[in-house]
């Protein structure tokens, strides 16, 4: 098991890094915000050059041929620089029609995906509810989807959607592009580096992903949402403790900086506690999903429950230790903050995600 | 301008509750009857209306005459109390001018202080505001950095001050500055009034998560004050500061065994069953766990004013209720993220201005961090608490005893 | 609402302390305890002297004609002090007896109750749920019952059991007396100081508890049973909060008691923050009891929920603050821990009694 | 006493492994193979065994010929380390005799210290204990109150120590007593060698609240120690202390992802089935975050153990491994609450002893809080995780630099 990065990982996360970096600190990241733009054009542009949409797309459909385990670097990345891209939906439809096992649509779609040249988003939310419905209310028939989705990740800008939809009573995904009969609506969100949209289908054209086993593909699906999301957690939670740890350092109060007290050091003792945890348990998921499938599914799920019970809390944290600056609007912790309350609840709640753990525990 | 209250035949305190009921029925709306936008429209009302209750003989019950102040008793003022719950009367706008400037000015002030200052004070002519807080100097309020130099016929003063709520409808403040760098920093403070509106004063509104503009960063350049306005001795400010705040009553609750707002129970119940969630067990959980919490921050408040009203004495405990206040709405924040799940953070179709139950709740959710820092950190409450309430030895003062300018501080 | 306590409670409290102090430490409570006696005969003896056990019940049925506020006092004297006696399961009993409007059972029973010649308790729990089965297995036909009840607190010496059962499809509480056809099997607790049995009846004679409104009065018995255990819980809390922060100041660690640093200090006061929010709820709970019928179901029910969720993390920071002798046997802690441990679990878990008090809110 | 491996012709680390394996199949039963109760059998049964593997060319592998090693390197440590792992090799007894105190000797002694105690030491023949912790300094190691008086030809030393385990079975300790009260606290130590069957030693079992025996209190009441044992330089204890307690190494995990045990989220999910309670939302909550705890603490030993074989050094990291552990145990006690309900607080019909499955949950429930202190409090582990790991600075240390005797201590 690679709980530790190898030499190549290390020099593609200094890429990316560099990648984000240059492209201009928070202030960017806020323009792009203000501007209502869904994205950071710039930067996903640079991202796509260094091959980014590619990484799950194999060398034999002119992607990079890696893996989760390079995916999760750069979900990290854009979760510690709050970036908006829609590599988050992206990443999960790209996986997903990978390991469907339909050629014909791995063949016309993934090297499009892999250039940058197609947005694919899933879509299987609806309602309320967690993001797989237990009974999808959008329905197929005669090759043509209706019905609504909620909170579709990165969905505004997408060219086509993996519709999770019933169709005579079975459940299956669909392949569906953008156009004629496809209505998407931008939703406002907290965080405003996280886009989403309600999209409405009225009868519009759907090819159904063809898959040998359509349930361990959609626990493969949940798996790597999971797993997304819990990188992209991560690195914002990473990031949180890191500028909180810096200002204990430089605040002075009371003749001595902030930190040496206890009342400030030990919670942020805790978090890095929970930070060394968390990295641990996300490595074991993106490499399970690398290399060990068998145990991916609940590594994944364990990933994401994980963050979601840390992720607030370190931004939270972040804000008290700032004290008043916390919650101005120049400081960046409510940026931090509103990034992860926002993207811990995109695949559910805690309670949700934990009763989907226990299922898949055989609990 | 002091105004005599009417001369008539019962001088009790029901009579006088009678008086004021009557008066407020002719004179003053209903609580609750208008909703108003907060800022400048709120404020010109209450100047208003508070103007009025002074000229009718309501205001400053308790404060002697010759400053404004009707010389009654307590009595009187619990039977204002008791009339006015119903009604609009300012609550908000002069809770700092009324309940903490007026007090310190009675305390320490000279004659000419009083006579000048307190009339159009109780009178709401002027607001005021208390000019503690500097960005350097947060829960260490003693560190602060603000100068005083020391000029003919007065004084010129240079810093920043913030949280300082309205600043920007205030006529004069309360203000804390080093008069003195080579004494320890307890003693090197003296305490000022000073006019708002002189020369060299810049407010600026400062900007919240929520994208609101509640609190003021306030630049002094320079700003000149007359002898005749220190309010303090020299190096006294620190201990006029303590008492200052001493004055500051906590908020121990409505009276209400409910909250009302956005987290209110009630409220977030009826978004979850708007959106169809309350057959969930963890949304069952969370918002079984929403209301003993909301329980226990009511029920605290409601028994802490019995106490005060049996005679005993609140003292540091109110740091509890104000802790507990933070804590549950720290809480309360995962507790509605289970609750609404994504209609927490995406919505469409309406605006948090707009009549759906949980933009509310989500403008809220953004703005919450505020709430835990209002009136000194969780940390400052729990070393009050710690120190105060169960006698444990305070942190060691490694600042203590030593020359302001020879403390570190940070880059 | 009287959340202070009136000068005839104060009085009252400190001839209760009395009885607990002179009744010996927790030297004498670890002797009961060794010696495997379900109670303290002596100190419950004083008690009954005091009139604990008529606490409840009515003046007309010979007893002192108080309320839940009174009770709740002794309740949390015997936390305080660890004391093992059956006032608890008793107190419950009584309670609902004397709520129920069965004036033959009342005039029989309660008199005795009172002067502490009989000992009555509820006997609801079956297997391992929460303590209010939705469908008793226990069943009562012409005039006998028959089934197991599982931990029935207090039930080991009592005369007499108030059983939940079904007849004929419908529920029901029926007084049964120890006897042929009862089989009370002692059960080892982790906190010696709590006292329960398995209770089984074959063929027992049972008399139904004659009521106007069974529902009613079954709720009315949650809430009691809920207050009676959040008082117990409470007084426990309290003193465990009170050792700590004595020892904080006693105990020096580098130059300094422990508790000037804030890694002590601050749980300590947040601690302390519990106490008062508790000691809040719970008054609300038992002067609804007294008076306001209306609001005690909820009342009760939220004061059980609120303890259960510090009474064990007040046993654990004790142990935290105390650092080493927190866990040797020969210092109390363990004892708190393990009152704690138990006694918030005898009417069902956390999560049970959280669903319940959600019932109870109409959600 | 010295032994040498048997000169065999492949010398490579390869060809060791495979000598160790064959003597081991010969010699040594497999690990797991008997349940061994704790306690005076094991430690009969291990030393028995050790001295075989000693007396076999085993043991002290890279240990100097002179003091009984075997002056190999660490390729061949390695392979006997991976050849003994299916084996039931002596591991707890000997944990503290040859993880720290061999390896102290080694650093300090003497020549005639060497010489005299590390062969013994190695094979087994002397049980050696650590005692630094005192009553009254726990935390506060440097803070401790045995004394040692200088006499003719030695010192007496006179104090208690605790939390010594197995202090019953041990021939001799290392132990660190105040020679000097009148130098800052840390300046005043000195570490000795000493006789745990002298006269004057008492060693008191300490029962805890599970009702075992685990631990010790042990008295010294002017126990002799002659010079020749005195181990570090006068005053140079602490440096000593910290030199040894550098050698314990961090227990970070068993390889295995899975835990054992009695909290070990299969056996408490095999109760919970037992119980018929899987199907309770609150259950299966509980039972998930337990997966989640197990599978933190799991994966973050294996992933140290990872980094420390790619060379990354672990140093205070390993704090971080304790506080994880303790707090995850912590956690759990709430979560076995939830999952058991009155089961996990009453029983009938079984025993702690018995074949139940949550008996054994009962007991770990119960001695739980043991666990969160093994090593040091969590705010001892908080403490270094903040300062050494974050780079936050150090509390104020009001007993710096001032003579022991000097500092504030308690009633």
């Amino acid at each position: 098991m690679a709980l530790t990065l190898t030499e190549e990982q290390l020099d593609f996360k200094s890429a990316v890094d560099d990648v984000l970096d240059s492209a201009g600190d928070t202030k960017r990241v806020r323009e792009v915000q203000e501007a209502g733009a869904p994205f950071d054009d710039k930067l996903w542009k640079a991202l796509v050059e260094l091959g980014v949409p590619g990484i799950l797309v194999s060398e034999d459909h002119d992607g990079l041929g890696l893996g989760l385990s390079e995916a999760s670097i750069v979900l990290q990345a854009l979760g510690a620089h709050i970036s908006p891209t829609p590599y988050r939906g992206l990443a999960i439809a790209t996986a997903v029609i990978a390991k469907s096992g339909d050629g014909a649509l791995a063949d016309e779609v993934l090297p499009k995906i892999a250039d940058g040249s197609l947005l694919v988003v899933p879509a299987f939310a609806e309602g309320n509810g967690g993001w797989i419905p237990a009974a999808p209310s959008v329905t197929v028939s005669g090759g043509a989807v209706s019905g609504t989705k909620s909170f579709v990740l990165d969905g505004v800008a997408a060219q086509a959607f993996l519709v999770l939809a019933t169709e005579g009573g079975t459940q299956g995904l669909y392949y569906v592009e953008a156009g004629d009969g496809v209505e998407v609506t931008k939703l406002d969100t907290l965080d405003r580096s996280t886009s989403a949209a309600s999209v409405a289908f009225a009868n519009a054209p759907a090819r159904k992903v063809a898959t040998a086993d359509f349930g361990e593909l959609l626990a493969y699906a949940d798996a790597v949402a999971s797993t997304v999301i819990a990188a992209n957690l991560y690195g914002g939670f990473a990031k949180t403790l890191e500028i909180a740890v810096q200002y204990a350092k430089d605040r002075f109060q009371f003749g001595r900086p902030i930190g040496s007290f206890q009342g400030v050091k030990f919670p942020l003792a805790e978090l890095a506690m929970e930070d060394e945890l968390a990295l641990s348990i996300l490595r074991q998921a993106t490499t399970a999903a690398d290399e060990d499938p068998e145990d991916f599914v609940v590594a994944g799920l364990t990933a994401l429950s994980k963050l979601q019970g840390i992720a607030l809390e370190g931004a939270i944290r972040l804000v008290q230790t700032l004290g008043g600056i916390g919650f101005t609007w120049d400081h960046d912790a409510h940026l931090y903050q509103k990034q992860a309350a926002t993207v811990r609840l995109v695949l559910g709640t805690p309670a949700e995600r934990s009763e989907r753990l226990a299922q898949a525990l055989g609990i | 301008m002091t105004i005599t209250a009417e001369a008539e035949s019962d001088t009790s305190a029901a009579g006088f509750e009678a008086r004021a009921r009557a008066w407020l029925e002719a004179n003053v709306e209903r609580a609750g009857a208008v909703r108003r936008t907060r800022g400048e429209e709120l404020v010109a009302y209450e100047r208003a209306l508070q103007a009025k209750i002074f000229d009718a003989g309501f205001a400053a019950l308790t404060q002697p005459e010759e400053y404004g102040g009707q010389g009654l008793g307590e009595p009187e003022r619990q039977a204002w109390e008791r009339a006015a719950a119903d009604f609009a009367v300012p609550r908000m706008t002069y809770s700092v001018s009324h309940g903490m400037c007026g007090p310190i000015i009675n305390l320490l002030g000279t004659e000419e202080q009083k006579a000048k200052y307190l009339p159009r004070l109780w009178r709401g002519d002027d607001l005021w505001c208390q000019l503690f807080s500097e960005p350097s100097a947060g829960s260490d309020v003693a560190g602060l950095r603000t100068k005083a130099e020391k000029v003919d016929g007065g004084w010129r003063i240079t810093g920043s001050k913030v949280w300082t709520t309205s600043a920007q409808y205030c006529e004069r403040g309360v203000i804390v500055a080093r008069t003195d760098w080579d004494v320890p920093k307890h003693q090197g403070l003296t305490m000022f009034l000073i006019d708002m509106k002189a020369e060299g004063v810049q407010v600026n509104p400062l900007r919240v998560a929520t994208g609101e503009k509640p609190f003021n960063l306030i630049f002094f350049d320079n700003v000149f004050v007359p002898e005749e306005d220190r309010l303090s001795e020299l190096g006294k400010g620190w201990d006029a500061a303590v008492a200052m705040l001493r004055f500051e009553r906590i908020s121990i609750g409505t009276g209400s065994t409910r909250s009302e707002g956005p987290y209110a129970f009630d409220n977030v119940l009826a978004a979850a069953k708007k959106l169809g969630r309350t057959d969930e067990p963890g949304v069952r959980a969370a918002l079984a766990e929403l209301y003993v919490l909301e329980q226990g921050t009511s029920l605290l408040s409601l028994r802490m004013r019995a106490e005060a009203a049996a005679g005993i004495a609140l003292n540091a405990r109110g740091s509890i209720a104000k802790l507990a206040g933070a804590q549950a709405n720290r809480r309360t924040a995962e507790l509605v993220s289970e609750i609404l799940g994504t209609a927490l953070v995406s919505w469409s179709g309406f605006t948090p201005e707009g009549d759906g139950l949980y933009p509310g709740i989500t403008a809220m959710f953004a703005g919450s961090a505020s709430s835990w820092t209002a009136g000194g950190t969780m940390e400052v409450q729990k070393g009050i608490i710690g120190e105060r309430v169960l006698g444990l030895e305070k942190d060691p003062q490694v600042d203590r005893g030593i020359p302001f300018t020879q403390i570190r501080q940070g880059a």
